[in-house]
C-alpha cells in the first residue's frame, strides 16, 4: 500500500517496512503508535545489532584478551563515536554512557551542582521541565541553599530570549532548560539562551530526550554545555542514554557511581581514578544497549534528521488542524490556535488536547479500542500542567514512521470517543 | 461486542453520568482523600452513620469513568446500610478485581458486578479500586473510633 | 555428541543447545567459554524475551493506557515476583531494579550510608572485596568521618566467624562482604557474620553477582540486610540487576536519582515521593532488560540452583586437579592445595591461577588462540591482588553450560602457552 | 600460521626473553613512568643523553610480553641515535598501529616491524604503546629542557 506521504521524496514506505512492529496489531486493529514521546519503536537494524551481541558476541568489553571480548569492546567504542558526532561532540571523552536521560541529569545535578553550588547562588530553569529535569535542581537547591528561579512563560506557554534575561542574573551558575517540551512540543530559543547564561557567567544543561529524538542537534553551535538524551526516545533501546558535558566541566565533576572500571589504583582506604569518560562509566555497562544505540543514531542519521524534523513538521500540522476540528477539542501549547503555531514558530512534533469534559484516561482507552496508542495523564510535568490549569491531556506524538493516515484513524476514534461518552 | 462496549458498559456510563453523589457532605462523620500517583486521580469520600448504618454517602474530585462510577456505585451500594455491610461488600469488589473472584454482590449492590469487565484492563483496576481503597481506610477509623485503644 | 557429564543426571546437552552462541567458533575453534565470572551467555528464553519486547511490545511502561504499555506494564510487575521469588524476599517491594550490582551498591552507600553513618562510626569489609563493594564505601567513609576497618585474612584468603568477630564492634554500623568471591570463588560465612552484624546492632550488605548467579540464596534465612547482583552474570541481559534491601531499610533510605515516575505530586519548589521500590526507580527502565531479566531468573529455576551448584562443584574439583598438574602452575585461594579446597569447604566454580614467569596476559593470548575464553588482570579487586602478592591472574570461571572437555582444551592450552613462551 | 605465531613472532619472543636493557639506570637523565589501568601493566623508562645524543636507555617493570618486548625493542632502536630520531621513530611506530600506517623503520630499528601484526589485536595495541608513550612523555621534557620558557 502507498501512503499519502507528506513530501514526494521522504521514503515513508521503506522506513515503515524497517519496523517489524508496524506490521502487527492492537486490539485487532493495525497499530497506529503515536506514543513516540513516551518510547519510540525500534527498527530491525537496532534488533539486529542487540541480536548480534546476545547471540553471536556475548561477552563483557576492555579487560578480556580474547576475541569476542575485543569485539565488544571494539564495538562498544564505535558506538561512542557514533553517539559523538550525531551531536558534533568535540570528542569521545565528552560522551558518557548513562542508563538513560534521567541518570544523565542526576550526574550533572550530583556532580557539578552539588559540589559547586552554594547558599545565595541561582539555578534558572522552567515550568516547561519534565521531572527529570527539575526534581534532581530541587534537591541541590535544599541541599546547598541555592535558590531555584522560574523563567516567566507567555500565555501560551513559550519563553523569549526577554523573559529569560528577566531571570538570569550575575548570582545564576546553572541555567536548566528543556530542548523541547514533551507536552507540548514547544522549542526554546537554545542559543540565545545559552549566550544569556554565558555572558552571566552560568552554564547551561539542556535537557535534550525530545529535542535530540525529532531534530538535528549540534553542541557546539547551540553552546550546550551538557546534554541529556536517552537512546530508547530515538529507535534505540532501553536502559541507556547519554550525557553529553564539555570536556572541562566533566574534568571538574565528581561522578555519581564508583566501583570497578573506573580506577586508575585501588588501595584498601582510597582509590585514583581515570579521566573522561570512564570515571563517570563504573560497573559492567549496558552492552547491548550501547550498541544497539550506535545502530540507532546511524539509521537516523542514514535518514537525515533535517528530513525527519521535516516530515513531523507536516505531520503536526493535519494534525493540529484535523484534531482541532473535532467538537469540543482543547489544543494546548503553540498549537493552540488549530493548527497555527502561534508567534510563527513550529514546535516539535507533539499534540497535547482534551476532549471536551471526558477525562484523557477514558479518551485514551476509547483510542485503544481501536488501535490507536496515546499517552494520558501529566506526562511527567506537574509544574507544566499546573501552568495549563489542567490535570492531565491527552498527547499524541509523532515520529519518522507516522503517517498523515495514522491522523485521520486518531481522529476517527476522537469521533468514536465523543460516541461513546454522550 | 468491541472493546469500547466491553469495558465501558452502559451500567457503568450510567454510573458516570450521574451526578447524583458528587458532592461534598459538610459536615461529615468520615472524610477521607485517595490519589492515585500514576494517573492523577484524586477522589474524596464522605461519609456519616448512624448507629452502625451509613446514613449518607457521597464523593468529589477528579477521576476518569471507570474511577467517578465506581465512586457513584459505592455510594449506591452502601447507603442506607451498615457499616458490616460496606466491608463484606467492598471484600468481594477487591476480589472480584484482583484476585479473579467470581462476583456474589447484595442484590442492592448487584450494579459492582458490571465492573468486572475492568478486570481485562490491568491498569484500570487502579481506577475502579481508588474510591474502595479509600472508603477502606475510613473503615478503619470508625473501627478504631469504635474501639479506642 | 554426547558430553561426559559429571552426573548422570545434569541435563548438559539440554543445557548446552539452549545457549546459541554454543555452536559458534573463536579463532576458528570452537568457543570454550570460561570467563564466566565477567559475564554469562544467554540462553535462547532470555533472548527471545529481549526480542519479544523489541519486535512486539516496544512500549513504555506504568502510565499507558492502551494495550501494548499495559502488557509491558504486566510483564514488567511478574519479572520482579520471579527475581523476589529467586531470592525468596519478603515482598515485590523488596526488590529495586538498577543498571546493575555496581548501581545496587552505591545506592545503599548513598541512601543509607552518607545519611546514616558520622564520624566514629565503623564500616567493616575484607581485602575479598570487588571494587564496586569497596570504593563506594571509602567515599562513604570520606565524606562522613566513618572509619573502614578490615576483617583479618588467613592465608588462603578466608575470613571465619573469629576473625569477623575480630573486627566488629559496638561502633559498627554496617558491614560489607561480598557473598562470593570474584577471584577465588571463596565464600565467606554468611550466616554467621550476618548474626554477628546483628547483634553489634549493624547492617549486612552482601555483594552478591557471583553468589546469586551460581548459588541457591534466599535472603531471609541468610540475615541479609542489602543485596546486590547483576542479571548479565547470570544468564540475564546487560544494564540491569537488583537491589534487595529489607523493607524498614529502604523505607528510611534517601533516593540516588530523582525525577519521574518516583513520585506523588510535584510543585515548582519540591516533590513528595512514593514508598518502595518505586522512588528508586526513577527514569524509563531498561524494560527490555527487566523482561530478560525476569526469563533468566526463570530458566535458572527450571535448571534449579543446587543443580548448576553441584554441577560446578564437580567442574572445579576437576579443574584445580587438572590445572594444577600442569608444570608451574600457582593456583590461588581455597583451591590452592592442587584440587583440594583448604579447610574442606568447596568454594564457588573460580580457578584463579599464574602459570610460572608468563604474564596472566600471555597467557590469556594464547588461549584465546585456541579458542578458549579467560579473564586475566586484577578482576576489579586490587586488595586481592596486594594479598595474594601478584599483580594479576588467569581466572577460569565456570557455569551451568560448561564440560569437563571445556577444562581439557584449557588444559590443552597451557600446555601450548608453555610451549610458546618456553 | 595460527593466531600464537601470528601475534608473538619469534623476534618478539626473542625480545621479551632478552634481559638485556632490563635495569634501572640510576642516576639517569629522564625517567618516566608508565601505567596501564586496563590491565595493571606498569613501566619505566630510564634515558641518559649526551650533546643530542641518547647515549643509555633502559626499562623496567611489570608487563606482559608484547608490552616489555616493545620497551626492549625501543631501547635498542634508539641508543646510540638522536633525540630527532628517537621523535622519528616514535611517530612511525604509532603511525604503525594506530592509523594502519605502512611501517617504514630506519634499517638500525626494523625489527620493529614485528609489531605489526599486533593491530589485529586491539585491546593489545595499548600494550605495544605503552613504552612509547612513556618516551612520549621524556621527548616533551627534553623538548622543555632545551627550550626554557
Ligand atoms: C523532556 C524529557 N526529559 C527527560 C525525560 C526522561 O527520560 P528517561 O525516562 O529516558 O530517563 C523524558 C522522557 O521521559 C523527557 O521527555
Ligand atoms: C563480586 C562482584 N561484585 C560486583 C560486581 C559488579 O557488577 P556489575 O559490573 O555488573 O555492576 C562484580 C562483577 O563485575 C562482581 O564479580
Amino acid at each position: 500500500m502507498t501512503r499519502r506521504s507528506v513530501t514526494r521524496t521522504y521514503p515513508i514506505d521503506r522506513i515503515r517496512a524497517e519496523f517489524p512492529i508496524l506490521g502487527t496489531t492492537m486490539r485487532g486493529k493495525p497499530l497506529v503508535y503515536l506514543d513516540n514521546g513516551a518510547t519510540s519503536l525500534k527498527p530491525q537494524v537496532v534488533i539486529d545489532a542487540e541480536l548480534d551481541y546476545l547471540t553471536r558476541i556475548s561477552a563483557s568489553i576492555h579487560r578480556g584478551v580474547y576475541q569476542l571480548s575485543e569485539e565488544a569492546t571494539v564495538k562498544f567504542d564505535e558506538a561512542r563515536a557514533s553517539v559523538r558526532q550525531f551531536i558534533n561532540a568535540g570528542d569521545d571523552g565528552e560522551v558518557v554512557f548513562t542508563k538513560g536521560a534521567t541518570e544523565s541529569s542526576n550526574i550533572v545535578a550530583f556532580g557539578w551542582g552539588r559540589k559547586f553550588l552554594k547558599a545565595g547562588d541561582e539555578i534558572v530553569t522552567t515550568e516547561l521541565e519534565h521531572h527529570a529535569n527539575l526534581i534532581p535542581w530541587q534537591q541541590v537547591a535544599a541541599a546547598t541553599g541555592a535558590k531555584l528561579r522560574f523563567v516567566p512563560l507567555d500565555p501560551a506557554g513559550r519563553v523569549s530570549p526577554e523573559s529569560v534575561q528577566s531571570a538570569v542574573t550575575e548570582r545564576t551558575r546553572l541555567v536548566a532548560i528543556t530542548g523541547m517540551s514533551n507536552v507540548t512540543g514547544y522549542m526554546p530559543p537554545l542559543r540565545e539562551t545559552a549566550e544569556i547564561a554565558h555572558r552571566n557567567g552560568a552554564v547551561i544543561v539542556v535537557d535534550g530526550p525530545q529535542l535530540v529524538s525529532h531534530h538535528p542537534v549540534d553542541v557546539q553551535s547551540l553552546g550546550c554545555d551538557f546534554l541529556t538524551f536517552s537512546a530508547h526516545k530515538m529507535c534505540g533501546p532501553t536502559g541507556v542514554g547519554a550525557l553529553y558535558g564539555r570536556r572541562d566541566l566533566l574534568e571538574a565533576m565528581d561522578p555519581l557511581l564508583y566501583g570497578g572500571d573506573m580506577i586508575v589504583r585501588v588501595g584498601k582506604e582510597s582509590a585514583t581514578f581515570k579521566g573522561v569518560p570512564d570515571k563517570f562509566e563504573t560497573g559492567t555497562p549496558n552492552i547491548s544497549g550501547v550498541l544497539g544505540f550506535g545502530a540507532a543514531v546511524n539509521y537516523l542519521r542514514s535518514i537525515g534528521m533535517e528530513a525527519i524534523a521535516d516530515h513531523e513538521r507536516e505531520l503536526l500540522a493535519y494534525a493540529a488542524r484535523r484534531v482541532g476540528e473535532v467538537p469540543g477539542v482543547t489544543l494546548y501549547g503553540p498549537m493552540a490556535e488549530r493548527g497555527v503555531a502561534a508567534g510563527g514558530v513550529d514546535p516539535g512534533g507533539i499534540l497535547s488536547f482534551n476532549l471536551g469534559e471526558i477525562h484523557p484516561h477514558d479518551v485514551g482507552a476509547v483510542l485503544d479500542g481501536e488501535g490507536v496508542a496515546v499517552r494520558t495523564g501529566f506526562h511527567c510535568a506537574q509544574p507544566m500542567m499546573q501552568f495549563l490549569g489542567v490535570p492531565g491531556t491527552v498527547r499524541a506524538s509523532f515520529y519518522l514512521y507516522n503517517t498523515l493516515e495514522d491522523i485521520d484513524r486518531l481522529v476517527n476514534a476522537l469521533h468514536k470517543t465523543l460516541e461513546v461518552f454522550s | 461486542m468491541n472493546f469500547a462496549d466491553d469495558l465501558y458498559k452502559e451500567i457503568i456510563l450510567d454510573h458516570y453520568r450521574s451526578k447524583k453523589n458528587r458532592r461534598r457532605l459538610d459536615p461529615a462523620d468520615y472524610h477521607q482523600e485517595g490519589v492515585n500517583p500514576s494517573c492523577g486521580d484524586d477522589i474524596e469520600l464522605f461519609i456519616k452513620t448512624d448507629g452502625g448504618i451509613i446514613s449518607e454517602v457521597t464523593y468529589d474530585g477528579i477521576g476518569c469513568s471507570i474511577c467517578t462510577a465506581s465512586a457513584n456505585m459505592l455510594c449506591e451500594a452502601l447507603v442506607g446500610n451498615s457499616i458490616e455491610f460496606a466491608g463484606k461488600v467492598l471484600s468481594r469488589f477487591k476480589g472480584m478485581l484482583t484476585r479473579a473472584e467470581e462476583p456474589d454482590f447484595p442484590d442492592s449492590a448487584a450494579d459492582l458486578e458490571a465492573m468486572q469487565g475492568v478486570r481485562d484492563y490491568p491498569v484500570r483496576i487502579k481506577c475502579a479500586l481508588l474510591a474502595w481503597s479509600t472508603l477502606d481506610q475510613i473503615l478503619s477509623d470508625i473501627q478504631s473510633d469504635a474501639n479506642p485503644q
